[in-house]
C-alpha cells in the first residue's frame, strides 16, 4: 500500500504543479475566466410530493433540494418562531469517493453553511410562521440529495435550497381545540430577501471562483461569501487547511456581491415575478 | 371505489394497463452507469459503480464479484417527511433488490470485485422497488457489466374481484393484495416474488401471470431506452421505416 | 487469508456437488423426504412475565417468542388500530456465525416476513384494539428469540409467533380521566385466523421444504408461503440470489398449501379448542 | 411485610434458604458448551463459543486467551418490555459477570484465541447476575475450557433487621440491601462483590457469610449438574447405594 | 506487531515482579504507606453556569463534576420522587490511551458505581423533590468530566460528584396551569449524609489505598467500599480480574470506614458547616 | 441596549475592548502539551497529543502529519445542559478549527504521524472557537510541535451602528452580527473567518480590522504565557527592569 500511496501523492503534486502553471497564465483547465461560473440550470416544482423543490445544475454538479412543511414545537429560545431544519446527503451515486452512512464532517459543514445563509439573512420571516407562540409552529424541513458532485457543492445546494424555498407553497393551518387541521388552502412563504452564497478557491496566487473538483483538488483555501438582495454580507465561512491574506478576502467579497447580484436575478426571475 | 362502473381505476388506466414509464439512461456524469426512471410517480435514479475495488480487502470473494445495492429514499419523497436514516423496509428493500439483480450478472467475470448499486428514490409512489430495480438493470448495462439479460419487474394485485396491473400508491393502501414480480425475460425465471395481502390460489395465478405480462412490456422499454443512448436517432430511424 | 479463502470455497462447491447428487437420486442427507419437516415441538407459556410465549423446536432450530401487551399513540394513518410489533434476534448463542449487535439485513428479513404474515393475514383484528381511537390503543410487541439455529429460521419463528399470539391474554385495559388503568381482568385476544409459512429451498432442480442449515448453505434460492385458515395465499417472499421457475413456483404453492393446513392443526390443538 | 410472624419470606421461604434451582447442561445444539439454569423465576440460558479465532486479529493476546462475555435480556423478560438494545446496566453485568469467571479459568492454556460466553435472560426475577454466573461457568466446564474449580453465586441482603439469603425480585425492591457474591469453593476466594443497600459492619459480615454459604449449597448442584450429562443414570444408581 | 507485542509483555511482567518485590519490602514507588492517599484538593463553585461543580485534585488525577437542576418526568417505579441522572466522560485529554467516543465499559462501571453511592447512601432525599408526584419532579443531571487520569478515577470522580452535589443550589420551581416557572429563588438541596468511597487494589498479597496509573497496571484485583455518615456501608464493587480472599476484603472494609470518615469531614467542611 | 449612552457595553466594556484573558500552560499532567485559557466567562481546556503513531494504520499519510481536532463541550458547560453525544455544531467547529491551526504547523517534518488537539469546553460564553483555537496554538507550541507562528483568533461584530471587539454570549444572541478570525500574526495571514449576520461591506472592512487587532492582542497575551511557563520568574525579572 505504501508504494501506492506513494506514487499518488507525486501524481498529485504534478496535477497540482501543473495547474498552478497554467493559473498562472491565465487559464482555467477548462477555459473559463477565474470569475465565471460553469453553467447554472435551475427547474424548480419537479417532487409533486413535496411543498417546494427544485433541481441545480452547475456544470456536472447536480443537486435536488425538497421542502417539507409540518407543524410541531418551536425550538428552545425561539418560542414564537417558526422551526426550519435543513439537511444535506451527499449521495453514494455522487462520486466513486462517497460512502453511504451519515453524514460526515464535509456534509455537515456544508448544509450548515447553506442554512447559516438562509437564516442570517431573514430570508424567510419566521416570526410569521408561529401558529400558537411557544406551543405549534411551522416547522419546515429542506432536505438536499446531492445527486452528482463536480466541485462547488456549497454554492450549488445554495442555489437549490434558495430556489426551493422562494417557490414553496405553505398549507395554510388552523388549530382548533389543540389540534391542527390542514384547512387545504396554500400560501406563499413570507420571504423578504434572496440569500446568494459565491465560493472562491485559492490555488496558489489565484482565486477562482465556482471550483471544479479538479480545482478543488488542487485548493489550498476555500471562501464561500453569502450576501442578501442590498448587497450586505449575511454569512461567510473560509474553508480547507490554507490562509488567505487580508487582500484576497477584501477582493473576493467584492466580486462575490457583484456575482451574487447576477445569480440573485436568475434566481428570481423564478417566481414568475422577476 | 378504486374501479368505476367503465372499469377504469382512478388514475384512469385500465386493468391491464401500465403507468406510464421512462427510462434515461446515464444521467449522472461520475457514475460507471446510471439511469433515471418516471413510474407513474416515482422519480428513481440509479448510480452503478464498478467493478471496482473492495473496501475493507476481506470482504473480496476470490472467485466472484461481490453485488453490493442501497435503496433510500430522500427526505421529501413521501407524503410525510422521511427522516434520513435508513429505515428497516429499507434494508429488507435493499436485500430483494440485489437478490432480484443477481442471477442476471455474470460475477465471475470480476473476481474480488465489488459493484455498487445505488438507487435514491426522489419521489416515491407505488412499486418503487419494480421502478428501481428496472432502472438498476439498465444502469448495470450502461455500465457495461456482462449480463446474461435485463431484469424486469412489475407488480400485479387485487382489487376486490379483479387482478390489475401494476397498483399504484393509493390502490396499495387501499387495496387487497400486492405483488411485485421481477422477471428474466429469456430464461423465463422469477427473481423476485413478494406478496403483501390475501389471494386465492387462482387469483395467485392470474396475478402471477398478469405481473410476468406487465415484465415483458417493461422489458420493451429497458431496451429502447438503451438502444437510444447507445445508437441515438438511428434506431429510430429505423423504427419507422 | 486467500489461500485459506479459496480452499474454503472449494469444500463449498465439492459439498454442494455432493449434495446434489444426492437429491437428484431423491436423497437428503438426513434421510427425510423433499416434503417432509423435521419434528416440530411447540411449548407454551414458559415466560410467565410476558403475555404469551412459545418456544418452538424445529429439529435443532430453536426459538422463543414473547408478547408483552402495553397501551400507547396509534401509528401514523392508523389511527383506529392497535399497534403491533414485531422484532427478532438472532442471539450469538446460535451458532458460532452471529456477532451481537444490532439485527443484520437477515434478522431484520425475517421478523418483517414473519411480520407480514400475521399482519396481511389479519390473524389478530386489530380494530377491536383501539380504546380510544386515534389517541390510546393496545401496543403488542412480540418479540423473538433465537437460541439455536439449524436452518428454517423463517418457519420456526413464524410458529413461534403465532403460537404466542394465539394462546396469549390482553389485560383488559379503561380508559378514565385520560389515564390507562389496568382492570387486572384478562381476555382473550381477537383471532380471526392461523397463517401459516411453509418455506421451501431450490438446489439445483431439487425443491425442499424446512431446509438445515447445511442444505441451505448449498441452496440456489428460497421462497416462503404463507397460507391463512381457509388455505389462500396471504405473504411470500422469494429470498437469496438464485431464480425459480414459474412451474416450481406454482408447484410450491401448491405444496404449501396442504402442508400449511397439516401445521396449521398443529397450532389450532395448543389453544385447548383444536 | 416482607418477613411475616413465622419468619417466613414472600415467597413462602425461610431466611436461609435458596430458591429452587435447576441446572440443565448442553442445551444449545451448535454451541461448544451451554447450560439453562431456572433459578427462582429467573430462566437463563448460557451459550460458549471457543477457544476460537479472534476477529480482529489485533485483539489477539500472545500469551493468553481473550474473555468475552455478553450479558442480555430479551425483551419479553422482564415487567414492562425491555429495550432490545443493551443497557448501561447490562453493559456493566457483562463486565462483572466476565470478571467474576476469569479467575477459574486457566486462560493461559489457550494463547491467541478468544472464549465468548453468552448470558440470555430469558425471563428475570432478582438476582439474574448470580444465576447467569452459575450456568456460566457450568457451561464453560461443559465446553471443556480448561478451569481450577467451578465459580458459584449467590446474593445475600438485607430486610429489616434479617439477613437473608438469596433475595429476589421483590425483596430487591423493596428491601433494604442486596450483596451478590461469587465464589470459588475450594480456593475459598471471593470473585464477585457487590453491594446495593445500607449495611452496618456486623451486618455486612453476616451477609458475607450467609451468601458464601448459598454459594457452596450451589456448587453442590453445578456439580450434580454436570455429572448428570457426563455420566447419566450411572450417577443416580450410585447414589441411591 | 506480534514480536512488539511480545516485548511488551515481557517489559509488563518485568515492571510488575518489580512492584511486587518493592511491596513485599512495605514499599511503594511514590514512597506512601499503602494506606495513605495522594494530596486531595477540593474546589468548588468554579462553573457559574451549573447549579453545582467541583473540581477534586487527587494526585495527578484531575475530575470536574457538574450539576445541572431541570425538570421532568419522574423515572417510571419512582413516581414521586426526584430523578438522579449520572455519567462521566474520560476526556480524550486525560490520558494517550482515550479514544474519543460514546463510554465503554470502564466510563460505564464508573459512573455507575459513583451514582450507587449517591443513591443507595440516599444522600440527596429525593422525596423532597417531586413537584407534581407522578408528573413533574426535579431532574438532577450529574455529569463528570475525567481530565487528566493517573488511577483511581472512581474515588476522585466520586469525591467531585459528592462535592458538587453537596455544594449545589437547587433553583426554587413553581407549577401554575402545566406550567413550571423558576422563581428566580435558590434553595440547599436536600441532604442527609455523605457518602464516602475508598478504593483499594489488590497487587500480589498487598493491598493499598488510592492506586496511581502505574499501580493499576500491576493490579491483580479492585476493591470500592462506599460508607456513609454513620459507617454503614452503602456501596460495593469489586472489579478486575483477580479474586479476594474473604480476610482481605474484611480488613479493606474496616480500612475504608476509617480512611472514609476521614475524607468525609474533609468533604463537610466545603460547605462552611463542617 | 446592549450600549448604554456612555459607550459601555452589557459586561461594562467599551466597544474595542477585550474581555479579561488569562492562559495557563501545562495543566494537563499527561498530555504532550496543554493550556488552560479563561476567556470572560469561557473556561477551556486544550491537551495535545503527538505527533505519534496513527491507528489505524491506513489513515497514515507518508508526506505528512495527520491533524486531527475534536472540539466538545461538557454537559454542564452551557445554560440548558447539553446532551454529551456530539452535535452537529460541535462536528463543523473541529472542522474550522483544525483548519485554522493547520497553516500554522509545519506537518510535513512528521511524516506517517498523527497530533490530536482536543478542545474541551468546561464552560461556554459566547467565542469559545476563538478562545479554543488561542488555546490550542499555545498546546501546540507546549507540545513542542513545529510550528511557523502562533495563531491567535478573535471576534468582532455589530451592535446596532457600531462595530465592537470580542462578542460576548449576551451580544451573540441579541446583537447583530458575530465574525470570528483567527490570524497568523507574522505572516499576516487569515486562517479562520466566519460570519453570522449582517454587514455592509464597509461594516465588513470595519469588522475585519477591528478582529485582527484582536488578534493581535490576544498574541501577546499567547507569548506571555509561554514564556511564563518556559522562563518563569526570570522573564517577570527582566520586564521589571
Amino acid at each position: 500500500m505504501s508504494s501506492s500511496k506513494r506514487s499518488t501523492i507525486i501524481v498529485e503534486q504534478l496535477r497540482k504543479q501543473q495547474m498552478i502553471e497554467a493559473l498562472s497564465r491565465g487559464k482555467r483547465l477548462d477555459g473559463r475566466n477565474f470569475e465565471s461560473y460553469r453553467d447554472l440550470e435551475i427547474e424548480i416544482g419537479i417532487i409533486d410530493k413535496a411543498n417546494g423543490s427544485a433541481k441545480v445544475k452547475l456544470g456536472n454538479t447536480e443537486v435536488l433540494a425538497g421542502v417539507k412543511v409540518e407543524t410541531g414545537e418551536p425550538f428552545e429560545g425561539l418560542e414564537n418562531k417558526g422551526a426550519l431544519i435543513m439537511s444535506a446527503e451527499v449521495l453514494p451515486t455522487a462520486s466513486s469517493h462517497v460512502e453511504p452512512g451519515p453524514p460526515d464532517e464535509e456534509a455537515i459543514e456544508l448544509s450548515r453553511v447553506v442554512d447559516r445563509g438562509v437564516r442570517e439573512s431573514k430570508m424567510l420571516d419566521l416570526d410569521k410562521l408561529a401558529l400558537i407562540p411557544g406551543k405549534i409552529v411551522y416547522t419546515i424541513f429542506v432536505d438536499c440529495s446531492i445527486i452528482n458532485s463536480d466541485g462547488n457543492l456549497l454554492d450549488a445546494t445554495s442555489y437549490a435550497v434558495v430556489a426551493a424555498l422562494l417557490t414553496c407553497k405553505l398549507p395554510i393551518f388552523v388549530v382548533e381545540n389543540d389540534r391542527v387541521i390542514d384547512t387545504g388552502s396554500i400560501m406563499p412563504p413570507p420571504i423578504t430577501t434572496i440569500p446568494v452564497s459565491v465560493t472562491a478557491v485559492r490555488i496558489g496566487d489565484s482565486v477562482l471562483l465556482d471550483p471544479t473538483m479538479e480545482e478543488e483538488a488542487c485548493m489550498d483555501a476555500r471562501i464561500t461569501i453569502t450576501t442578501q438582495s442590498e448587497g450586505d454580507l449575511v454569512a461567510l465561512q473560509k474553508g480547507y487547511t490554507g490562509p488567505f491574506s487580508v487582500n484576497q478576502i477584501l477582493r473576493s467579497v467584492e466580486i462575490a456581491r457583484n456575482k451574487g447580484e447576477e445569480i440573485r436575478s436568475r434566481i428570481k426571475g423564478l417566481n414568475g415575478t422577476g | 371505489m378504486l374501479i368505476d362502473e367503465n372499469g377504469k381505476r382512478s388514475d384512469n388506466r385500465g386493468i391491464d394497463d401500465l403507468r406510464q414509464i421512462k427510462i434515461t439512461v446515464g444521467v449522472v456524469k461520475n457514475a460507471d452507469g446510471s439511469a433515471f426512471i418516471e413510474f407513474g410517480k416515482n422519480k428513481i435514479i440509479v448510480a452503478v459503480y464498478g467493478p471496482r475495488e473492495v473496501h475493507p480487502k476481506h470482504m473480496a470473494l476470490p472467485d466472484r464479484c461481490v453485488l453490493r445495492c442501497r435503496y433510500h429514499m430522500s427526505p421529501f419523497s413521501t407524503d410525510t417527511r422521511k427522516n434520513p436514516a435508513p429505515s428497516r423496509r429499507e434494508v429488507e428493500i435493499s436485500k430483494v433488490i440485489r437478490e432480484s439483480l443477481e442471477p442476471s450478472l455474470i460475477l465471475s467475470d470480476y473476481p474480488r470485485a465489488v459493484i455498487d448499486v445505488f438507487v435514491e428514490v426522489l419521489q416515491a409512489d407505488g412499486g418503487s422497488r419494480c421502478a428501481g430495480i428496472n432502472a438498476a438493470s439498465v444502469a448495470l448495462a450502461d455500465a457495461g457489466i456482462n449480463m446474461r439479460d435485463l431484469v424486469s419487474a412489475c407488480a400485479a394485485g387485487r382489487l376486490g374481484d379483479n387482478i390489475v396491473l401494476d397498483i399504484n400508491d393509493q390502490e396499495d393502501k387501499e387495496g387487497d393484495a400486492d405483488m411485485p414480480v421481477a422477471y428474466l425475460s429469456n430464461a423465463d425465471q422469477i427473481t423476485l416474488l413478494q406478496l403483501d395481502g390475501r389471494l386465492s390460489p387462482t387469483q395467485f395465478s392470474e396475478c402471477l401471470n398478469k405481473a410476468i405480462h406487465g415484465c415483458k412490456l417493461v422489458y420493451e422499454i429497458q431496451k429502447e431506452a438503451l438502444m437510444k443512448k447507445y445508437f441515438g436517432d438511428e434506431v429510430e430511424l429505423k423504427e419507422e421505416v
